[in-house]
């Protein structure tokens, strides 16, 4: 089973990292982005049959590990396949 | 009078800190591993800087569950000094020893250079031999240094002056231009509500010794060898 | 033998044939690959190696010599500083962030693999123009950082040109300094049959297979094909393979210890039992921990993943190691044996795919004798036809703002180099010093070559480049002690560049020679050259004037440098110290127009000879120097490089945050002005000095028939020559510190 | 228009990243967890009203800027909505 997890900056925090993608993308010309939100996609490949058994877990792994609550945000999606 | 210094995989500062406690300040020294749970009798324990476990995900995130982290958090419950520098301050904020995160540098570069701090709390035992609002010289070096609370817990900090050190310029004045990474409210350094936990983006090891660039550090080290044995019994 | 399988292993028919007459038999498939990544240019050294043996090697106080992963040098007080420079350009070159970083990930497992910590990085690099050549230059500049500032070993010194013919070909050279107890160096000898071979840290994948054959080739349009060679760096995992392996120095069960680079586990093996007379190994593949699945034997030998060393051990004490590298969670496996046949023998399991004698890998590559033609001389200089000097202070400006002369200052901040607590001398002057703690040891350390001037004229470039370095380790009051040299140059194949290396080599020999400074390590790296490529390549560029290749580089050859002060209270600094200080010139002044950064940015020129250097005068004026930073004369002290007397004047003031007030300076004839001004002369020192110092300082001049002279005083928040120019130091800053766009 | 982009190491190429965390996670007691790979989360905000339109530019933007084609891989979704 494959787990797909997104965490990103809270809109509250800075994300300067957006703001120079974004005015890179400008300078290229591409003036059409207005905003850019840059954030971590991990992909995780578990042991576990149960969805929601897994669902569980990972929801565990976010609160604990991947995601910092104070600067970040998480969602998640359970696959089975590998890529979506 | 006893520090510890943590090792981690990746730490870095940790033969730095040993040098200026034992060389410079000649006081006891031992190196805490990261997989111990024993802090071996220490008054003060320090997390040094470094990349701990490559700050791979984000800095201090791993770290942070180091078996030796449970004993740190038991010793800061029962009041025992515990002094972040660098990436032992991200791992105290990961740790929920401190409030607040550090982030990327608004900058998106490392930055290694000298900043000035200035001191905004000399009551406690990280900072006593330092003056009422003394100009510190002391560098930086990180990537992430850029403190981030939300505004709630930010007025919180600044109500109960949880701020000890903010980048300012060498007279002293707190503007932006002094900030190197955009820390809100300019800040370099805050301690817990207590008064017993510090975390501070500056290396006060990397000035202890004129041939280094000066000696501003050493204050802060002295102020804990002479105060710990105080607090712990207070 | 199919043309195009000896093309993908890079080998010619006549090579193969070599080796089927040395077996007496046909390659199989691994062995061939195995033949074809040691008898590459970069690994075995085919083109280059006869030239190679006129630089100096020995010499007092030389541990080692070339030879091993790493040179050694004593120092004093127990100590040995160990060094060597390594190039990454064509890695780099594809994926700058990773090829940089992995270059320095690979020049530190040098170092530990003789015993010793590494305390210092430096980085040489070459870019072509920006903002063209930006992509190369952020992504260098940030890998270098990446990896550096992660594993903890301060980045203390380096330096960095623009120029058109780096465009296609960015150079990135690393180079490491360590420190070890001298009786606790070691050597990465394969010694003891019967001892045990185990490999240590990052798994094995697929990386970088034909990586050191494609160092050896020019770049063409279709390097995209072989792209899958980047290779990611891990500097967390190389931090907790340096500290296992100076934990390894403590036990006596650890034999020697060999990185793993170019051409991987095959170069390792080769190398280390090579060393040993009558040394052979057996590797199992099957023992290697791997990263992927489905890994052929044939990938294994060749991979060059990253943060790998090979470990000898005494039979039988296998755990021991193993326990060690476990405290650092790190993987350790035994994969084979020390033999005493000679012979590298791979098997898989209980399958033998491959077998071939030790001294054919390692010595067998035919020694490639190339011919050498000097080229037409670049186009001359007539000097009386430069137009007079016009705007002193306009020209200052527009110097100290030109990239190749401008602040370091927004590089060098993006690298940790104060980590340690060892840098007593910060980037941003001469050479770099780390104290040896525990001691009054200062070490001096830079990488020094203006390639322009190698162009121009390579035999003497080459002088100047040693000469530079020794000037830079001089204004800290260190004296120089010994060499590693990078030789970047584009394909010898052509007759004028192979001239070059010749000439190159017979000028670093003479002046390394005549200054008696060991060369105890170094690198080659040949084919810098490329096509112009369409998109990400930049566009396309013709880069040498002269037509020597469409997109050849300036021969490089980079020369690091290290030197030693033994008291380092006497060091000193670039910047001037105090108001009301003597601003003395040590040294002479002529028409060095030639080849100078004035003739370029002003008149847009690259031509004439190269200063003139003369190392009986370079020597004086360095004892001078040297004499009197022992006896506490000097204040500061600063060598003239690029930009001439005016623009190194104008760094002590900026350093220093004090102005200078000098009368005119009225040349006689036939000196120019702007010779005067921006002409690169060599041997000459900016040294700032009390005014009771003076006569001492001017009896030590006449004592080595030195010339001394006033410059001005020092003082106020201007540079000022009477009359001539008159500019404030924020106007200066202003110009300088824009770092490189 | 809300553009969606997932860049990720190349399979082939070294991810210590990944291996750095799957290690913690076990550390952790979610050992089983058998695989990470940590890539990228780019979020862009578009002006942009065709959807084909977007597609080519926003194909243009990776390969131009936000994915290193010699060790990324990148994909990429376009939304009306904003969060998916
Ligand atoms: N230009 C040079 N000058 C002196 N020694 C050199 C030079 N180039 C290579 N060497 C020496 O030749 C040996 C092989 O070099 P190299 O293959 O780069 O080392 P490694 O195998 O450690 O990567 C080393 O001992 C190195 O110091
Ligand atoms: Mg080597």
């Amino acid at each position: 089973m494959i787990a797909i997890v997104i965490v990103t900056p809270k809109p509250v925090v800075n994300d300067p990292q957006g703001v120079t993608v974004k005015q890179g993308l400008a300078s290229l010309g591409f003036s059409e982005v207005s905003d850019v939100r840059i954030g971590k996609y991990i992909e995780l490949k578990l042991e576990e049959s149960s969805e929601h058994a897994a669902r569980e877990r990972v929801e565990a792994m976010c609160r604990q590990l991947l995601a910092n609550h104070v600067i970040e945000d998480f969602r998640f999606d359970i696959v089975r396949d590998g890529r979506r | 009078m006893k520090f510890g210094v943590v090792v981690f995989p990746g730490t870095w500062s940790d033969r730095d800190c040993g040098w200026v406690i034992d060389q410079v300040l000649g006081a006891e020294l031992t190196y805490l591993w990261h997989k111990d749970t024993d802090l071996k009798g220490c008054d003060c324990v320090i997390l040094p800087g470094g990349f701990a476990y490559g700050d791979y995900l984000r800095t201090g995130a791993i770290a942070r569950f180091a078996p030796v982290m449970e004993k740190i958090g038991e010793f800061a419950d029962r009041g025992g000094l515990v002094w972040g520098i660098c990436n032992g301050f991200q791992v105290l904020c990961e740790a929920g020893l401190l409030p607040g995160a550090l982030i990327r540098n608004a900058s998106l570069e490392f930055r290694c250079e000298w900043t000035n701090l200035v001191v905004e709390r000399t009551d406690l035992p990280f900072t006593s031999k330092c003056g009422e609002r003394e100009v510190l010289h002391a560098p930086i070096a990180h990537g992430e240094g850029s403190y981030f609370a939300d505004p709630a817990t930010l007025s919180r900090l600044e109500q109960r002056g949880q701020v000890v050190f903010r980048y300012c310029d060498a007279t002293g004045r707190v503007v932006p231009g002094a900030n190197p990474n955009g820390s809100l409210h300019n800040i370099a350094g805050i301690v817990n509500a207590r008064g017993n936990v510090l975390g501070m983006m500056p290396h006060p090891e990397r000035c202890s010794e004129t041939e280094l660039g000066g000696t501003d550090g050493l204050k802060l080290f002295r102020s804990v060898a002479e105060n710990a044995l105080q607090v712990l019994v207070s | 033998m199919d043309e195009r399988r000896l093309r993908e292993v890079a080998l010619t028919p006549d090579e193969y044939k070599v080796i089927v007459e040395r077996l007496r038999r046909a390659p199989n498939e691994v062995e061939l690959g195995m033949l074809g990544v040691l008898w590459s240019e970069h690994c075995s050294y085919k083109s280059s190696k006869p030239l190679l043996r006129r630089l100096p090697s020995s010499g007092p106080g030389v541990l080692q010599g070339p030879g091993e992963n790493a040179g050694a040098i004593t120092i004093g007080e127990g100590w040995a500083a160990v060094f060597k420079i390594e190039s990454h350009n064509h890695p780099s070159a594809i994926e700058p962030y990773q090829g940089a970083a992995t270059g320095v990930g690979g020049i530190i497992r040098d170092v530990i693999a003789m015993g010793a910590r590494p305390i210092a990085l430096l980085d040489s690099l070459r870019f072509g123009p920006l903002p063209e050549s930006s992509r190369h230059f952020e992504g260098v500049v940030a890998g270098i950082g990446g990896y550096g500032n992660c594993i903890g070993i301060p980045t203390v010194g380096g330096e960095i040109y623009f120029d058109e013919c780096y465009t296609n070909n960015p150079l990135v050279n690393a180079m490491c300094v360590g420190l070890v107890r001298t009786d606790e160096l070691m050597r990465a000898r394969a010694e003891g049959t019967g001892n045990s071979l185990m490999l240590v840290g990052a798994d094995t994948g697929r990386d970088g297979i034909h990586g050191a054959s494609f160092a050896s080739v020019e770049l063409d349009d279709n390097s995209s094909q072989r792209r899958p060679a980047v290779q990611v760096g891990n500097p967390f995992l190389e931090k907790c393979l340096l500290e296992a392996c100076m934990d390894l120095s403590h036990t006596d069960a650890v034999v020697a210890i060999q990185d793993l680079g170019a051409a991987g586990l095959t170069s390792a093996v080769a190398e280390c039992a090579g060393r040993v007379e009558g040394a052979g190994a057996v590797i199992d593949v099957a023992q290697v921990p791997r990263r992927e699945r489905g890994m052929t034997p044939y990938e294994v030998m060749l991979s060059e993943s990253q943060e790998r060393m090979l470990v000898v051990v005494q039979r039988g004490r296998e755990r021991e190691v193993e326990s060690i590298f476990n405290a650092w969670d790190l993987t350790s496996a035994v994969i084979g044996q020390v033999t005493d046949d000679g012979l590298l023998t791979v098997v898989d399991g209980s399958d033998q795919v491959g077998r071939l004698p030790i001294t054919l890998l390692t010595d067998g590559a035919p020694v490639r004798r190339l011919v050498g033609i000097a080229p037409d001389p670049p186009f001359g200089l007539e000097i009386d036809a430069l137009p007079p000097l016009a705007d002193a202070g306009g020209t200052l400006l527009r110097l100290l703002a030109s990239p190749n002369l401008s602040s370091r200052r927004g590089v060098f901040r993006r690298y940790d180099h104060m980590v340690g607590d060892a840098t007593i001398v910060p980037p941003g002057g001469d050479a770099a010093m780390l104290r040896v703690k525990g001691t009054k040891l200062g070490l001096a350390m830079t990488t020094d070559c203006n390639a322009r001037y190698c162009h121009l004229d390579p035999h003497l470039g080459a002088q100047l480049a040693v000469a530079e370095a020794a000037r830079n380790i001089v204004a800290t009051g260190a004296r120089p002690l010994a060499v590693t040299d990078c030789l970047n140059f584009a394909n010898p194949d052509r007759p004028e560049v192979y001239w070059e290396l010749e000439e190159t080599i017979a000028g670093l020999a003479y002046a390394c020679r005549t200054m008696e400074l060991p060369v105890v390590s170094g690198n080659v790296s040949l084919y810098n050259e490329s096509f112009p490529t369409r998109g990400e390549g930049g566009p396309a560029q013709s880069a040498r004037p002269d037509g020597v290749g469409q997109s050849a580089i300036y021969p490089t050859p980079v020369v690091g440098m290290i030197g030693l002060i033994d008291d380092y209270s006497k060091r000193l600094g670039a910047g001037l110290r105090a108001e009301g200080d003597f601003v003395l010139m040590i040294g002479s002044t002529h028409n060095d127009l030639g080849g100078t950064e004035y003739l370029k940015v002003e008149h847009g020129h690259v031509a004439g000879r190269p200063p003139a250097l003369d190392l009986t005068r370079e020597q004086a004026v360095n004892r001078v120097v040297l004499a009197a930073a022992q006896s506490g004369y000097l204040h500061s002290a600063h060598d003239c490089a690029e930009g001439g007397m005016l623009v190194a004047l104008a760094e002590c003031c900026l350093l220093g945050g004090i102005g200078v007030r000098c009368p005119a300076v009225r040349p006689e004839a036939p000196l120019r002005l702007d010779a005067a001004f921006f002409g690169e002369s060599q041997s000459r020192f900016i040294v700032s000095v009390t005014s009771r110092a003076m006569p001492e300082m001017q009896s030590l001049a006449r004592r080595h028939n030195v010339e001394l002279s006033l410059l001005g005083l020092a003082g106020g928040d201007t540079l000022e020559f009477e009359g001539q120019l008159k500019l404030t130091l924020a106007e200066l800053r202003q110009a300088w510190d824009v770092l490189v766009p």
